[in-house]
C-alpha cells in the first residue's frame, strides 16, 4: 500500500519526464530563431510556460513551484517588461524611440537583425513567466463546493 | 482554395455545436476543435508564425477553460428559451450580414490585396532590419511600438488576474487587516 | 467574396452566443469564436493567390509573397485574445465561488 | 541620424507612454517589498506627466503639429505619434485629473488590500489613455485602447465582492464586444485602403470617394466607440461598472476614460479620418440627445449616490456628443469645453462620494443627512461640483452649457436646444436632491461619530473645486484662443488632417 502521491499516474509521469525537457528546448529554439524562421518571442514564451504547466499537471503543483517559484515568476515578468521598454528607450541613441540601434549583422545568422532577437528574449521572459503566474493563481484558487 | 472552404465549413459547424451543446465540457472541447481548425487555416493561408502561435495559445486556453469547467455546475444549461431575446439577436445578425454583404462588394476581391504599404516591407525588410522572417521584422522593428503595447496588455492581464483572485478586497472599517493576502506568497 | 462571408457567418455565430446564452462559460466561448473570426478575416484580407509565406530563404529569390502586415497585426490580436480570456475566466471563477453557479439569471444583485 | 533637423523637445512625445508604463513596471517589481514606494512613485509619475502635458501646450503653440516617427520609420511604413492642439488639450485634461486622483488615492486606498496592484493597474490605464490620445495609427489606437480597457475591467473588480465581480463581468463582455467590432472595422478599412496610418487612410478615402464599405466601417466604429463612451443604446454597463469601482477609479472612469476612449476616438475618427457627413452628424446628435434625456430621467430615481452620478455621466456625455456632433465651430468648441468641465466636476463628485463612503460606510442617500456640519470640506466642495454640473452661474458648467445651447440655436436646431435646456433643469433637480438628502438637514444619530477625511483626500477635492469655480476663465479671449480654439480647429479641418500630418513630417 503506497501513500497517494500528488499528480497523475505513473505512465503520464514517465512520459512527462521524457518530453518536458524537449518541449523546453523547443521553446528556447523558437525564441532564439524568431528572426530567421517562423515563431518568435511570444510563441516561444507560451511554449516555455506550457512546459512548466505540463510539469505541474503531471506531478502536482509542489514540484513545478520548486522549479520556478511564484516570486521568481513575477520577478521575471516585470523584468522582461522593463527590459523591453529599456530596449525601446535605448533607441534614443540612434535618434528615435524604438530605433534599431544595433548592428544588423549578416542575414540568416543567429546573431543578426539588431534588436529583434533581444526583443524576442525580453518578450519570452515576460510571456512565459506571466502565463505561468496566471496558471498557478488559477490552480490555487480552491473553490468550496456549496450546497444551497 | 477548395480546402479552405471545407475548413471554414468545419469551423462553422464546430462553432454551432459549441454554442448549442448542453454539456459545458463538450462545448469547451468543440471550441478547441474550432481553434485548431483556425490554426490549420493559417497554415493554408501561408502564415506559419500565426499557425504556431494559434496552436500554443489554443492549448493554453483549453487548459484554462477545462480547469474552469471541470467538475463544476450541473451540465444541463438552462433550457428556458427566451424567444424575444433570440429573435432580437437574429434580427441584429441578419442586418449585420446584409450590410456586411454590401460592404464586401466594394472591397478588393479575395486573393488580390492592394499592398501599397506592405510592398515596402517585402522589398526593404531584409535590407533595413536584417531579419529574414518578415513578420518578425514588422512586429519587432517597423511596428515595435505595437508590440510594446501587446506585451503590456499581457502584463496588465496577469496583474488583473492576480488582483481579481485576491481573497479579501476591502479591509473592514476598524480592522487592521494584514497587508498581503494569501495569494502573495 | 464567398469566403469573407463565411468568415462573417462564423463571427455571427459567436455574437449570437454572446447575446442569447445565459451561462458564463458559454459567453466566454462566444467571445472566443468572435475572436477567431476577426483574426481569420484579417489574415484572409492579406492573402494573395499563389502567394508564398513571408519568410526569405537563402540563395533564393522569392516573388509574390503574401502580405506580412496583417499577420503581424493578428499576432498582436491573438495575444490580446489570450489576455482577455485569462482575465474573464478568472472573474467567472470568482463569480462561481461567490454564487455557486455559472447561470447568469441567478447572478443578479445589481438592478439594471 | 541628423538630430539637428528635429528639435530635441519633440522627443518628449514617447514619454507620455513610457513614463506611466515604466513606473507601472517598477511599482509592480518593487512595490511589494518597499512600503510607501507605490504611493510616492505613482504621484511622482502622474505629476511629471501633468507637467509634461502643460509643456506640450507650449510646444503645439510654438511648432504647430508635431509628428514623431517611432523607430525612425517614415509613416505610413512605421507608426507615428501626433501632437496637435486637440491632443494636447486632451492630454492636459487627462493628466490633470489623474494627478489629483492619485493624490486622493493615498488616503482612500488604505481601505483596500494590495495597494501596489492598484497603482500598477492605475498607471497602466493612464498609459493606455495617453497612448490612445497620442497615436496617429489606427491599429496602435486599438492596442492602447485595449490596455486601458483591460486595466479598467480589473479595477472595477478591485473590491472582489459580489456586486463588483458581477459588474466587472458585464462590463467586460460589453467592452470585448466593442473592441472586436472596432478590430473588424480596422480589418475592413485596411483591406480597402491598404494602410493603417490615420492620415494616410484619410487621404486614400478622399481619393476613393463614397463607398459602401466606408459606411459599414462607420457603423462598426459607432457601435464600438459608442459602447466605450456609453451612448444610450449601448449604455447598460456603465451604471453598474462605475459605482462598483473604488472611488478614485470611478472618478477616472467617469471623468476621463469614457471621454478618451469614446468621445475623443469618435471625434478623431469621424472628423479627421472618415470625414463627417450630414448623416453621421445627425446620428451623433440624435444619440447625444437620447443619452441626455434618458440618463437624466434615470438619474432622478436613484437612491445610491454613486449610481446617481453614473447615470448623470451618461446624460452629460450626451451633451458633449450632441455638441460635437453639430459640427459647427461653436458647437465643437462648446463640446470640448464641456468635456473638460465634466472631467473636472464629475471626478470631484465621485471623490466626494468616496469621502462619504470612507467616513460613513454607506452609499445610500436615505441613510445620510446633515453631513456638512461634520465634513465641511466634502460638503462645500460637493456643493460647488453639484452647482457647476447643473449650470448655475458663474461656475464653469454654466458657461459650457450656455455655449452648447447657443450653438444649437445658431445651427437652427431649436427643438434640440429646448431639450438641452429642459435636461439642464432636470440635472439641477437631481443634484438638489443629493444636496438635500446628504449634506443639509438633520444629522442622523448613527452618523454622530464620523470624522472628516484625511488631508490628502481633502487637498485634491479642494483643488478640483477651485478649478470648477474658475473654469469659466478659460473663455477669456487670450486663453480661449490658445487652449480651446486651436483644438477646435483640428476637428473643423476635417480631411485636411492628412495634409497637415504629411506636411509636418521632417
Amino acid at each position: 500500500m503506497k501513500t497517494k502521491e500528488p499528480g497523475m499516474t505513473l505512465i503520464v509521469k514517465t512520459i512527462t519526464r521524457l518530453t518536458v525537457g524537449l518541449i523546453l528546448l523547443y521553446g528556447i529554439y523558437i525564441v532564439t530563431h524568431g528572426h530567421v524562421s517562423p515563431g518568435g518571442g511570444f510563441a516561444g514564451g507560451v511554449i516555455i510556460a506550457l512546459s512548466f504547466i505540463h510539469l505541474m499537471l503531471a506531478f502536482g503543483k509542489d514540484l513545478a513551484l520548486k522549479k520556478l517559484s511564484r516570486g521568481a515568476a513575477s520577478f521575471f515578468e516585470s523584468f522582461g517588461a522593463i527590459m523591453f521598454l529599456t530596449i525601446g528607450l535605448l533607441g534614443f541613441i540612434g535618434g528615435y524611440f524604438f530605433f534599431n540601434f544595433f548592428s544588423k549583422g549578416k542575414p540568416f545568422n543567429l546573431f543578426s537583425a539588431g534588436i529583434i532577437p533581444l526583443c524576442n528574449i525580453a518578450i519570452c521572459l515576460k510571456v512565459g513567466a506571466g502565463l505561468f503566474a496566471v496558471f498557478v493563481a488559477l490552480i490555487l484558487l480552491e473553490i468550496p463546493i456549496r450546497k444551497e | 482554395m477548395f480546402e479552405l472552404y471545407v475548413l471554414l465549413l468545419f469551423m462553422i459547424i464546430g462553432a454551432i455545436i459549441a454554442v448549442e451543446i448542453k454539456d459545458l465540457l463538450s462545448s469547451v472541447v468543440a471550441v478547441g476543435a474550432v481553434g485548431l481548425g483556425l490554426s490549420v487555416a493559417f497554415l493554408i493561408l501561408k502564415a506559419p508564425d500565426l499557425a504556431i502561435t494559434q496552436l500554443v495559445v489554443e492549448i493554453l486556453c483549453l487548459i484554462i477553460l477545462i480547469r474552469a469547467t471541470i467538475k463544476r455546475d450541473i451540465p444541463s444549461v438552462n433550457r428556458r428559451k427566451e424567444v424575444i431575446n433570440s429573435v432580437m439577436a437574429l434580427l441584429f445578425i441578419g442586418g449585420f450580414l446584409f450590410f456586411a454583404y454590401l460592404a464586401l462588394k466594394d472591397l478588393p476581391s479575395f486573393g488580390h490585396p492592394i499592398m501599397r504599404v506592405s510592398q515596402n516591407y517585402l522589398a526593404e525588410g531584409l535590407k533595413k532590419t536584417g531579419a529574414t522572417n518578415l513578420v518578425a521584422s514588422v512586429i519587432l522593428d517597423f511596428r515595435a511600438y505595437d508590440t510594446l503595447g501587446e506585451a503590456t496588455i499581457l502584463f496588465t492581464a496577469v496583474i488583473g488576474v492576480l488582483t481579481v483572485l485576491r481573497r479579501i478586497g476591502r479591509k473592514r472599517v476598524d480592522e487592521v487587516a494584514k497587508e498581503e493576502d494569501e495569494y502573495e506568497n | 467574396m464567398m469566403i469573407y462571408l463565411m468568415c462573417l457567418i462564423l463571427f455571427c455565430v459567436g455574437v449570437y452566443c454572446i447575446l442569447v446564452k445565459k451561462n458564463l462559460i458559454k459567453i466566454i466561448i462566444g467571445i472566443g469564436i468572435v475572436e477567431y473570426a476577426v483574426n481569420l478575416f484579417f489574415v484572409l484580407v492579406g492573402y494573395r493567390v499563389q502567394g508564398r509565406a513571408p519568410i526569405l530563404a537563402q540563395d533564393q529569390v522569392i516573388q509574390n509573397m503574401v502580405d506580412p502586415l496583417p499577420q503581424a497585426l493578428v499576432l498582436t490580436a491573438i495575444v490580446i485574445g489570450l489576455a482577455v480570456t485569462a482575465l474573464i475566466v478568472a472573474i467567472a471563477m470568482r463569480l462561481y465561488e461567490k454564487y455557486g453557479t455559472f447561470d447568469i439569471t441567478k447572478i443578479r444583485k445589481l438592478r439594471g | 541620424m541628423n538630430l539637428a533637423a528635429f528639435p530635441i523637445t519633440h522627443h518628449l512625445l514617447p514619454f507620455f507612454v513610457a513614463i506611466p508604463l515604466g513606473s507601472a513596471f517598477l511599482v509592480s517589481l518593487l512595490g511589494k517589498k518597499l512600503k510607501g514606494f507605490p504611493d510616492t512613485f505613482s504621484n511622482l509619475a502622474t505629476f511629471s506627466l501633468f507637467s509634461l502635458s502643460l509643456f506640450s501646450l507650449l510646444l503645439t503653440k510654438r511648432f504647430g503639429t508635431v509628428v514623431y516617427k517611432v523607430g525612425g520609420w517614415i509613416p505610413p511604413i512605421g507608426i507615428c505619434m501626433v501632437l496637435d492642439s486637440l491632443t494636447s488639450f486632451m492630454l492636459v485634461t487627462i493628466n490633470l485629473v489623474a494627478f489629483l486622483v492619485t493624490i486622493y488615492s493615498i488616503g482612500y486606498m488604505e481601505r483596500y488590500t494590495a495597494k501596489w496592484k492598484f497603482y500598477t493597474l492605475f498607471l497602466l490605464m493612464l498609459a493606455g489613455m495617453n497612448g490612445v490620445i497620442v497615436t496617429g495609427d489606427m491599429f496602435n489606437l486599438f492596442v492602447f485602447l485595449e490596455i486601458a480597457s483591460i486595466s479598467s475591467y480589473a479595477l472595477v473588480a478591485f473590491g472582489v465582492e459580489h456586486e463588483e465581480l458581477e459588474a466587472s463581468f458585464k462590463y467586460m463582455v460589453m467592452g470585448i464586444m466593442a473592441s472586436l467590432f472596432i478590430l473588424l472595422g480596422i480589418a475592413f478599412l485596411y483591406s480597402l485602403t491598404s494602410t493603417l496610418n490615420m492620415a494616410d487612410i484619410s487621404r486614400t478615402l478622399a481619393r476613393i470617394g463614397n463607398n459602401q464599405t466606408v459606411f459599414f466601417v462607420a457603423a462598426l466604429f459607432l457601435m464600438g466607440f459608442g459602447l466605450k463612451a456609453a451612448l444610450v443604446p449601448f449604455h447598460a454597463w456603465l451604471p453598474d461598472a462605475h459605482p462598483s469601482a473604488p472611488a478614485p477609479i470611478s472618478a477616472m472612469l467617469s471623468g476621463v476614460l469614457i471621454k478618451a476612449l469614446g468621445v475623443y476616438a469618435l471625434a478623431r475618427i469621424f472628423f479627421n479620418v472618415l470625414g463627417m457627413t450630414a448623416i453621421s452628424s445627425s446620428i451623433l446628435m440624435v444619440l447625444g440627445i437620447i443619452s441626455m434625456v434618458l440618463g437624466g430621467l434615470l438619474a432622478l430615481g436613484q437612491e445610491d449616490i454613486k449610481r446617481l452620478f453614473a447615470y448623470s455621466s451618461i446624460s452629460q456625455i450626451g451633451y458633449v456628443v450632441f455638441a460635437i456632433g453639430m459640427g459647427t465651430p461653436l458647437g465643437i468648441l462648446a463640446g470640448l469645453f464641456h468635456l473638460f468641465n465634466h472631467a473636472i466636476f464629475k471626478s470631484l463628485l465621485f471623490l466626494n462620494s468616496g469621502s462619504i463612503e470612507y467616513a460613513t460606510g454607506t452609499r445610500d442617500l436615505r441613510k445620510m443627512g446633515g453631513l456638512t456640519s461634520k465634513m465641511p470640506v466634502t460638503g462645500y466642495s460637493s456643493l460647488v461640483g453639484s452647482m457647476s454640473i447643473s449650470g448655475i452661474p458663474p461656475l464653469s458648467g454654466f458657461w459650457s452649457k450656455l455655449l452648447i445651447i447657443l450653438a444649437a440655436i445658431e445651427a437652427k436646431h431649436f427643438i434640440f436646444a429646448s431639450i438641452a435646456v429642459l435636461v439642464s433643469i432636470l440635472t439641477l433637480a437631481y443634484y438638489l436632491k443629493v444636496q438635500k438628502l446628504a449634506f443639509f438637514g438633520e444629522l442622523k444619530d448613527s452618523l454622530k461619530g464620523i470624522k472628516e477625511v484625511p488631508l490628502t483626500m481633502k487637498l485634491s477635492m479642494i483643488a478640483l473645486s477651485i478649478i470648477c469655480i474658475f473654469g469659466g476663465l478659460l473663455l477669456i479671449p487670450g486663453v480661449q484662443r490658445n487652449f480651446l480654439n486651436l483644438a477646435t480647429e483640428v476637428l473643423i479641418n476635417g480631411n485636411n488632417y492628412a495634409q497637415v500630418i504629411f506636411g509636418s513630417i521632417k
